[in-house]
């Protein structure tokens, strides 16, 4: 993103942030994604696919929770420290102009 | 189907019918298994409890699959003839209408103080 | 469409093809506005795989209408 | 282990997930008396010793959630 702007809107901090977590949420829908697809499947074909990606996508979700506990972005054990990393990212969001 | 439960007219086919039930209950069942270790996995971050669910994961859909083949040499599940399909699922739900509209049980079902009740 | 599938599991992959499509897109997207090397190397993996499995998804569907 | 006690979110998921099993395992162990077909019995027999293993690995699992009741309401 272009810097000028990015300081500009207040979303220089917030980007990273912002892209590993929608990353996270999208690894998590992923895992259940692909396991309710799974129960439906009745070809071999398609659940030895179906099997090999929702391994995969245990291993990335594995990846990006590792990084953001490990950067501080997600603080899975303290509940109350995550909440509000939450409601202060919430207010940064709310604040952007629009 | 009569309305007399005690008919043996009914028992046709009776181990059949009540067996692919059973089978549609417990592949229900698995799936819904599968979806809450899905659930379970996505929010787990202890290493641990993630090999413990992604096992757990792994043994509902092993046990889905045998099902799921189980029902399909049965005749109970027709994945790729939905004609079939949707015509076994009306018949059933018929035929549980029919049963759910039978008088079953006697209109008093508490059995309270038929049990022993020792140190009492 | 033929009988190499059942209608359901056609759905099912069609679902899961169009998710993995937004997942890449945004991947690949993403990848240019992060700054952190690390979170970048993880998009870039992401998107490589993605677009691997897109690949395998694809081919099923293919099957699938043929 | 870094971290004695699991996260309070997966810790909701593994309750769920040990009363979703607890109730899996009454409910095939007492279909087992109702069906006919062996095999159809032979799988539930193996889904309750599957499960039984699998409440055996979640209680374990349980020694380590933030909120444990104490000792006299586990007994």
């Amino acid at each position: 993103m272009n810097t000028i702007l990015e300081h500009l809107t207040g979303m220089n901090k917030l980007t990273d942030q912002i892209i590993a977590a929608d990353f996270l949420v999208s690894a998590k829908t992923s895992i259940i994604n692909y396991s309710a697809a799974l129960t439906e499947c009745a070809s071999a074909e398609i659940k030895t696919v179906l099997r090999k990606q929702l391994a995969e996508a245990i291993d990335t979700h594995g990846q990006i929770t590792d990084y953001m506990m490990q950067k501080g972005l997600y603080r899975p054990y303290f509940l109350d420290e995550q909440i509000r990393l939450d409601l202060a990212n919430a207010q940064t969001a709310l604040s952007l102009p629009s | 189907m009569n309305g007399d439960y005690l008919d043996p007219i009914n028992a046709v086919n009776m181990p059949d019918m009540a067996d692919s039930s059973l089978a549609l209950e417990f592949l229900l069942t698995i799936k819904s298994g599968v979806r809450s270790c899905a659930y379970a996995l996505a929010e787990a971050v202890t290493p641990e409890v993630r090999a413990l669910i992604r096992n757990m994961l792994e043994e509902a859909l092993a046990l889905h699959e045998e099902t799921a083949a189980l029902m399909m040499n049965k005749g109970w599940l027709h994945p790729y003839e939905l004609g079939e399909q949707y015509a076994l699922d009306l018949k059933s739900a018929i035929t549980t209408v029919q049963i759910a509209q039978m008088k079953l049980f006697p209109d008093h079902t508490s059995r309270l103080g038929l049990f022993a009740t020792p140190d009492q | 469409m033929n009988k190499t599938y059942g209608l359901h599991e056609t759905c099912e992959v069609r679902e899961l093809a169009v998710f993995k499509t937004v997942c890449m897109t945004k991947s690949k997207t993403m990848q240019a506005l992060v700054s952190d090397p690390d979170l970048k190397h993880i998009l870039h993996l992401d998107a490589e795989l993605s677009n691997r499995q897109i690949q395998e998804l694809s081919g099923l569907l293919t099957d699938a209408v043929r | 282990m870094s971290t004695p006690t699991l996260a309070p979110h997966e810790s909701m998921e593994l309750h769920e997930l040990l009363n979703f099993k607890t109730v899996c395992l009454a409910k095939s162990k007492m279909m087992q008396g109702l069906v006919f077909d062996q095999e159809l019995k032979a799988l539930m027999q193996k889904d309750v010793e599957q499960t039984m293993q699998a409440i055996a690995a979640l209680r374990q699992a349980y020694e380590r959630v933030p909120f444990r009741g104490t000792e006299a309401e586990i007994q």
